[in-house]
């Protein structure tokens, strides 16, 4: 049975659908990452991207067109990032904790949208996958990477750009120095609410889309607190790349492919508790984190509201 | 100079009622949203008040609830303090339960008032054990907490489902075919003393005895003291001589511990067994993450965190009694929550902003009075040149 | 509408700012009370005042840092808002700050780039500005590698890059706050050396120091604060060093303190050909070897980034050695952590006070038995004894007469010397045997340079071995018995004090060895 | 504690309350409740006869609590703990409110108290109905499972399943998969995805996250088996049939009994004989006259005996 886990058919099960399970992480996490770089730890993650979920999947319903659920949902997304700026940046409030009320808010809103407008679970037909040509039709790889939809390819692409904007673009530098001292940045006519309040929004429209992943292009259905913690274990991915996309991507890929070889082990009949297989994802991602020996710090600035002047 | 003193107070007391402000802002806001669900909300909050505070068994229901955020929130003061991000107040409750349950289960020949100190100690240790994880993994594998203690919240509510539908299931379920993953029932005397006819338990009191506790232990302790350097500047925390890893670990055994604590009391004082729904927060009631906004609105003081568990516990007991008088749905309560928690932080400014004016305003007054060096004396060395 | 001349920096000339009643509150002091003070195009106006004076607050109120309560600021005659450093960068003001604000996770480019327009914007365009650092490096002898990081840098080596940032930027008025307290003598003369060029070229400065040789040498006025009190606006032509320090303490000081001959003792501290790593991994200590007697003071001399900050690691434990041994008191403590060396009665004064020494969200009075707390008389059974806590701390505010408002005030909120006075207070008060001092008057007025002085060598007197090492040359030329000199993480020579002069150690520094 | 009297002979309409884990929409366990109370509350003859007022969402055991001792308080004539999580929290209330009474599943465990009745569904009956079709259509002899937590419920109807497939069809091979949760749709849908990798094209699954497994279903064309609720107009193509709770069966039963001035002390099951349970085909779907009647053989065999589900270990 446990050698069943090597024929390929698995393989490429669980590849491929390790890849879907990766792409609303990345949306959020990558989301994320930008935020943390700047210094705002964002828990809300969770609450944007139910109302994200909820905005495409109306959206798309009503008028049919795909595109402009997923363009509601970052703009839903980007303003519950706007609303979460101006409370931690001009409000100054404790990052944490706000970030726990628009998870709440959202959680809570989405649900009574849902109820009150759609009544009941519906399905909508949502992005139909997308055979890139040529490469699709390669072997394997071609059936694993090359045959899903358009979101889970915009979703890989995000991550070499995300990266390319922080370490090459002025704008990455000064979202960078942002995070690690304001104060510094200030001093140099680099304004810090601006930053944040682009990186938080940023997040959230990310968020947004990711949300829309879900209910228009892997799930395409809507159901209360359908992400379930989804959010969260995005926020922790940001810890485990190391606020790097590509670190992100990496913690992504090793989550979601680990969920995918336990739902394997479940079906090749393999006797271990389903409980059991169920920890495993969070087991090693923790694992791999104690062997990896990072020794990257986090922002300075995380979680820090900059005011000038004590 | 009764004046000042009589202005004092008056600041004292605008600064106590901001939040309460702030959350009678986000009640209006959630006006608007009842208006639009049809239903009337002067009506609506007035069951709020009533579940929360309108009765013996109100106010004691609130009690019960802010039970466990004050416990969990304690651990988050303390951890917080030494910049331990403790996200993981869920699993370690749920591992304080399972292990304080077991000692109940298995001392079933023992005396009471052995088996339930015993039993709390258990807990304590369970929640200890599953936030030293997490803090060893920090300190000597530099994994990041915020990582691990998500990651381990899961872990935990896996643990629970296993454990509660196979080894520790209640043997009574064991032979139905319902199967319900619980424990079985502790025994009458290895339950915490309750108030009677209420279900506010002795818990409450604990708890509240271990916030002046955790009080001592920050600001009147080398421990506390060592926990705190920690958390402020590492580095000079280890040229000060401080084994900066042993404190992070302690922080987070101490943190996961209290959390322990509120999982193991929420078995022995409120539901007197362990029962899954399959999530965690069915069991925990999202304690371990309420606590850490209860921790916070107490501005991670542990004596601020009482107040800040009431509030919120209240918030809690209230809407679910507003959703039952009103028959508003579940969603909206939550929304409600979301809105209570961001007006009532973004309300912190008002506080911080009266606090330096009030300053200001003191000293513009003492500079009035004639000081020690002023500029009379300054003339005496030297005049303006040009 | 007159035409304003037009910099050689491209920015507009500032014929004259001034600054008018400026009154500045912090909770518990006045740091600015109706202060005024104008600089013109074309002059050095030097700000003299000792520790917590004002100096940096005013300054930070003319960059737009803090908002002043009370005053005006005036710029060619047309009253202006200055509401953020933005604000002052849109006027031509630039600053070298006290602190430095650099951000520790970037390289040396990427600061000096940030908040700079690129050539090719929305690409940065670092390698242009590796380049155009090199060249500003070379031109100012300020040596400097535009790809290092900053956290691998020592703070000599920062002071230079808050240099080169400010003259990157170039400016109509440039403020320099203490720009010369970790700089060695040769980096001095050739930093004025650009300062009076920029004067020349009608650039208008304001600087700020402690060294009272430096104003005299580089200021045209000089204006002394007192308790956030002008106290007056002088031609500095007219001053003598005398005055100023007057001036400013308001009573006399002496500088070159008398040194009581000691018999130095046995070897308290030795160092044994020790080798170890910099932060950036490259080997930086080399087989280095060091006695330090009872009743000695072993000066290190040397441009900063050469070793001094390993060395001092090394032997507190902050940094692993990867060859060699320590020994104290001929115990070996190579591989003791901080505490156990802690309590062998080893102090040490951290060349980085903000990082290393200093819990800044802690109070004056928990700082100032950070070292101590888990002794008696502090702690009793784990318990801290808040009274011996209140009483101690009070007895060092008022003998190292730390400014303060209170032993309750955060010391995130001092000025820059009065923390620099609670360090060395903590280190010196706890009776050590061996002292390993960083730049122990970095930044430190000169009534308080004076009385850390006096406090060293009475701790020398008592047969306390100390390692002083400082980039400040007059500093271990008044202080040391021997001086040894590192370059490049090597001892190239120690010097007995009698046989030292400023070109010897000159040319040690340089990593020039003598009479080969 | 203070008892209003709440005497059923009174004018007043019927009074229930109702707590329910999830909400009332979702498809599943809750939503199966609330049709079958407004089933209850139209044959009984409207609002005037009977009224009922939900709690749901309140997966909180210890709110649930807080709820049934106010809705009892209240003066309620039945509160009902749809969730066998709560039961604890009755055993403790229901002494305190003697003339009220209370109701939970599910279960047969009335914990011996005069003012509790039990209930519960016999899941696996229609469980090894499905599983009776599914092996009969299945053309590549695989079939899937999207399961919640492999306990109560759950666990019976899968159980069920199981055996009815293997009963059927030799060949088959019934691959389950338990995903921990019962609210993660994304990751029932990645389960659901994985039956079909393993070749499933049936599969069916049960509580309130299944909705993401079935939409796979659909994309895949494979048939999908609902429990619980009506899943058809999720998935008009591919569901082939459901097993549909109603509960009115038990709850007609329990207002007649408090009727009569029982309050308590009896459980009750639904299945496919007292009609609590029905296998509800869609019909849209095409199926197979002969297994529709091999359906309806093993309804009518559970019904009479002659076919057991066997799951009882
Ligand atoms: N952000 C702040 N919050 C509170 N107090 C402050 C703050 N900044 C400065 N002060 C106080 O204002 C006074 C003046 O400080 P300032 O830094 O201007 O002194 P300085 O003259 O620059 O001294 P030094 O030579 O030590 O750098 C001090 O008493 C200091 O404690
Ligand atoms: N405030 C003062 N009170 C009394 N005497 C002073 C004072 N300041 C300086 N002097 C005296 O003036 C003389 C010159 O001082 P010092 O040796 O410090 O300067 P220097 O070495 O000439 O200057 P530099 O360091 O710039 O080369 C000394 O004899 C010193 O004692
Ligand atoms: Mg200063
Ligand atoms: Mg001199």
């Amino acid at each position: 049975m446990i050698s069943d886990l090597f024929s390929m058919t698995v393989l490429v099960g669980i590849l491929a659908s390790g890849i879907r399970l990766a792409t609303p992480y990345l949306y959020a996490a990558i989301g994320e990452t930008f935020g943390q770089r700047s210094g705002v730890l964002n828990l809300g993650v969770e609450g944007q991207m139910l109302l994200g979920a909820f905005t495409a999947f109306y959206v798309a319903i009503q008028t049919g067109n795909l595109w402009l659920g997923v363009l509601s949902a970052m703009i839903v997304g980007a303003v519950m990032g706007l609303a979460m700026a101006f409370v931690t940046v001009n409000l100054q409030a404790v990052q944490g904790i706000s970030g726990i009320g628009f998870y709440l808010f959202g959680l809570g809103l989405s649900d009574l949208l849902f109820q009150r407008v759609l009544g009941t679970v519906e399905t909508v037909k949502g992005f139909p996958k997308f055979n890139l040509p040529v490469l699709s039709d390669l072997p394997i790889v071609g059936e694993i990477f090359f045959q899903q939809n358009i979101l889970v390819y915009i979703s890989f692409a995000l991550v070499p750009l995300a990266w390319f904007v922080l370490n090459k673009t002025t704008l990455g530098l000064k979202i960078r120095a942002v995070g690690e001292n304001p104060e510094a940045a200030d001093s140099l006519g680099v304004s810090v609410a601006r930053i944040r309040y682009l990186t938080i929004i940023l997040g959230g429209t990310l968020s947004g889309i990711a949300g829309a992943s879900l209910s228009i292009a892997l799930l395409n259905v809507f159901q209360q607190n359908m992400t379930s913690g989804l959010g969260f274990i995005a926020v922790a991915l940001v810890y485990f790349g190391a606020w790097r996309p590509f670190g992100v991507l990496g913690g992504a890929l090793l989550f979601s492919l680990v969920n995918s070889l336990q739902l394997w082990v479940q079906v090749l009949g393999i006797p271990i508790p389903s409980d059991i297989a169920v920890m495993m994802p969070y087991i090693l991602t923790i694992l791999v984190l104690v062997i990896s020996v990072s020794r990257v710090r986090a922002p300075s600035a995380l979680t820090k509201p900059f005011k000038r002047e004590e | 100079m009764s004046k000042p003193s009589q202005e004092n107070w008056y600041a004292k007391l605008i600064d106590i009622a901001l939040p309460i402000f702030a959350t009678l802002a986000a009640l209006i806001v959630g006006a608007v949203m009842l208006l639009l669900l049809n239903v009337n909300p002067i009506e609506a909050y007035a069951a709020l008040w009533e579940g929360a505070f309108g009765s013996q068994n109100a106010l004691a229901e609130t009690l019960v609830k802010a039970t466990p955020l004050l416990l969990v929130g304690l651990g988050i003061c303390i951890s917080f303090r030494g910049d331990v991000i403790n996200i993981g107040g869920e699993g370690q409750m749920i591992v304080g339960a399972i292990i304080g349950t077991q000692v109940g289960l298995r001392m079933v020949d023992s005396p009471g008032w052995l088996v339930v100190p015993l039993a709390l100690l258990a807990g304590f240790a369970g929640g200890a054990l599953w936030g030293g994880i997490p803090g060893l993994l920090k300190a000597y594998f530099n994994v990041n907490e915020i990582l691990s203690t998500v990651m381990m919240n899961a872990i935990a509510v896996q643990l629970m489902t296993f454990l509660l539908r196979g080894p520790m299931i209640d043997p009574a379920q064991a032979e139905l075919a319902s199967k319900i993953p619980q424990t079985a029932r502790l025994m009458e005397n290895f339950r915490l003393p309750r108030w009677i006819p209420t279900r506010l338990h002795l818990g409450a009191l604990i708890a509240v005895v271990l916030a002046v506790l955790v009080y001592i232990l920050l600001w009147r302790t080398t421990w506390g003291y060592r926990i705190r350097s920690v958390g402020q500047n590492p580095d000079a925390s280890a040229y000060a001589g401080i084994q900066v890893k042993n404190y992070i670990v302690l922080a987070l055994v101490l943190s996961g511990a209290f959390a322990g604590l509120a999982g193991v009391m929420q078995v022995y004082g409120v539901n007197y067994r362990m029962i899954t729904d399959g999530s965690g927060s069915g069991f925990t009631g999202r304690a371990g993450f309420n606590g850490i906004v209860a921790a916070l609105f107490g501005q991670l003081h542990p004596l601020g965190t009482i107040p800040a568990s009431i509030l919120f516990g209240a918030l809690l007991v209230g809407a679910n009694k507003m959703q039952r008088v009103v028959q508003v749905p579940s969603a909206l309560v939550i929304a409600l929550n979301g809105l209570v928690v961001v007006f009532v932080v973004s309300s912190e400014i008002w506080r911080r902003k009266r606090q330096r004016r009030r300053l200001a305003a003191e000293m513009a007054l003492q500079e009035g009075a004639p000081g020690e060096s002023d500029g009379s004396e300054a003339a005496h060395y030297g005049g303006e040149v040009d | 509408m007159t035409e304003r001349t037009i910099l050689p920096s491209g920015h507009t000339q500032i014929d004259h700012l001034s600054m008018k009643g400026i009154t500045k509150r912090f909770p518990g002091v006045v740091a600015n009370h109706k202060v005024d003070f104008d600089v013109r195009s074309g002059e050095v106006h030097a700000l003299l005042g000792e520790n917590g004076a004002g100096k940096t607050t005013l300054m930070n109120v003319l960059y737009g840092l803090y908002h002043a309560d009370e005053g005006e600021i005036i710029l060619n005659g047309e009253e202006v808002v200055i509401e953020s450093p933005t604000d002052a960068i849109e006027q031509g003001i630039g600053m070298i700050h006290q602190h430095f604000m650099l951000v520790e996770t970037l390289t040396v480019a990427e600061n000096v780039a940030l908040g700079l327009r690129s050539s090719r914007e929305p690409l940065t365009d670092l390698n242009k500005v590796s380049e155009r650092i090199l060249e500003l490096a070379e031109l100012y002898g300020l040596n400097i590698d535009p790809d290092a990081y900053i956290w691998q840098l020592s703070v000599g080596q920062q002071q230079r890059v808050e240099i080169i940032k400010a003259l990157y930027r170039g400016a109509a008025l440039l403020i320099l706050d203490e720009p010369t307290a970790v700089l060695t003598p040769q980096e001095v003369d050739e930093f004025f050396c650009i300062i009076r060029e920029m004067a020349k070229d009608g650039h208008a400065l304001i600087f700020i120091s402690h060294k009272l040789h430096e104003v005299i040498d580089i200021s045209d006025r000089v204006t002394v604060l007192r308790d956030g009190k002008k106290v007056g606006t002088h031609q500095t032509a007219q001053a003598t060093k005398a005055d100023l320090a007057r001036w400013m303490v308001g009573r006399e000081v002496d500088f070159r303190p008398e040194i009581e001959q000691v018999e130095p003792g046995e070897v308290r501290l030795k160092v044994d050909n020790i080798s170890c790593l910099s932060n950036r991994g490259t080997s930086s200590l080399q087989e280095v070897d060091l006695d330090v007697h009872s009743g000695e003071i072993l000066g290190v001399a040397g441009v900063s980034g050469n070793g001094q900050r390993e060395l001092a690691e090394v032997i507190t434990g902050l940094r692993e050695a990867t060859a060699g041994r320590i020994f104290l008191d001929g115990e070996d403590i190579t591989a003791l952590p901080p505490i156990s060396r802690t309590d062998r009665a080893l102090s040490y004064i951290p060349e980085e006070r903000m990082r290393d020494g200093m819990i800044k969200d802690f109070t004056v009075a928990e700082n100032l038995i950070l070292r101590e707390h888990h002794k008696q008389p502090f702690s009793n059974w784990g318990f801290l004894n808040l009274k011996a806590v209140e009483q101690h701390s009070s007895e060092l505010i008022h003998n190292y007469q730390i400014k303060t408002p209170s032993q309750e005030t955060l010391a995130k909120s001092l000025s820059g010397g009065n923390i620099q006075k609670v360090v060395v207070a903590r280190e010196l008060s706890r009776d050590p045997r061996v002292i390993v001092a960083s730049q122990p008057t970095r930044g430190l007025d000169v009534g308080a340079m004076e009385y850390v002085h006096s406090r060293l060598l009475e701790e020398r007197l008592d047969g306390t071995a100390i390692l002083l090492i400082s980039e400040d040359l007059d500093e271990i030329l008044a202080l040391a018995d021997r001086i040894a000199v590192i370059y490049e993480g090597q001892i190239m020579g120690i010097v007995p004090r009698e046989e030292a002069t400023p070109e010897k150690l000159g040319l040690l520094m340089a990593g020039v060895k003598e009479g080969v | 504690q203070a008892q209003p009297a709440a005497p059923e002979e009174e004018e007043g309409p019927f009074q229930i309350a109702v707590v329910m884990p999830s909400s009332i929409n979702d498809l599943a366990f809750s939503q199966s409740m609330y049709d079958a109370l407004l089933r209850v509350q139209e044959e009984m003859g409207g609002e005037e006869a009977m009224t009922f007022d939900y709690s749901d969402g309140m997966f909180v055991v210890d709110d649930a609590a807080a709820a049934i001792r106010d809705y009892a308080a209240e003066g309620y004539d039945l509160v009902i703990a749809h969730g066998s999580q709560y039961g604890s929290s009755l055993q403790e209330i229901a002494p305190d409110f003697p003339e009220t009474s209370f109701v939970w599943g599910t279960t047969v465990d009335t914990f011996g108290i005069d003012n509790i009745f039990a209930y519960e569904a016999a899941s696996d009956e229609g469980g090894y109905v499905n599983g009776v079709i599914a092996a009969s259509l299945t053309e590549s002899d695989v079939l899937g499972v999207v399961g919640p937590i492999e306990t109560g419920d759950a666990k019976l109807y899968v159980d069920g399943f199981v055996a009815g497939a293997e009963a059927t069809n030799p060949d088959v091979q019934v691959n389950v998969n338990y995903i921990g949760s019962f609210s993660d749709v994304a990751l029932a849908s990645e389960a659901a995805n994985t039956h079909v990798a393993a070749g499933a094209d049936a599969m069916t699954g049960t509580a309130q996250m299944v909705v993401g497994a079935i939409g796979v279903a659909e994309e895949n064309d494979a048939m999908w088996f609902g429990t619980q609720s009506s899943q058809t107009e999720l998935a008009p193509d591919v569901v082939v049939a459901n097993q549909i709770y109603r509960w009115e069966v038990v709850l007609n039963e329990i207002i007649d009994l408090i009727g009569e001035g029982t309050l308590g002390g009896q459980s009750f099951t639904i299945n496919l004989e007292n009609g609590g349970e029905v296998i509800e085909f869609n019909p849209e779907y095409d199926l197979p006259e002969d297994v529709k009647d091999l359906a309806d053989d093993t309804i009518q065999g559970i019904i009479d005996g002659t076919i057991s589900t066997d799951v009882s270990e």
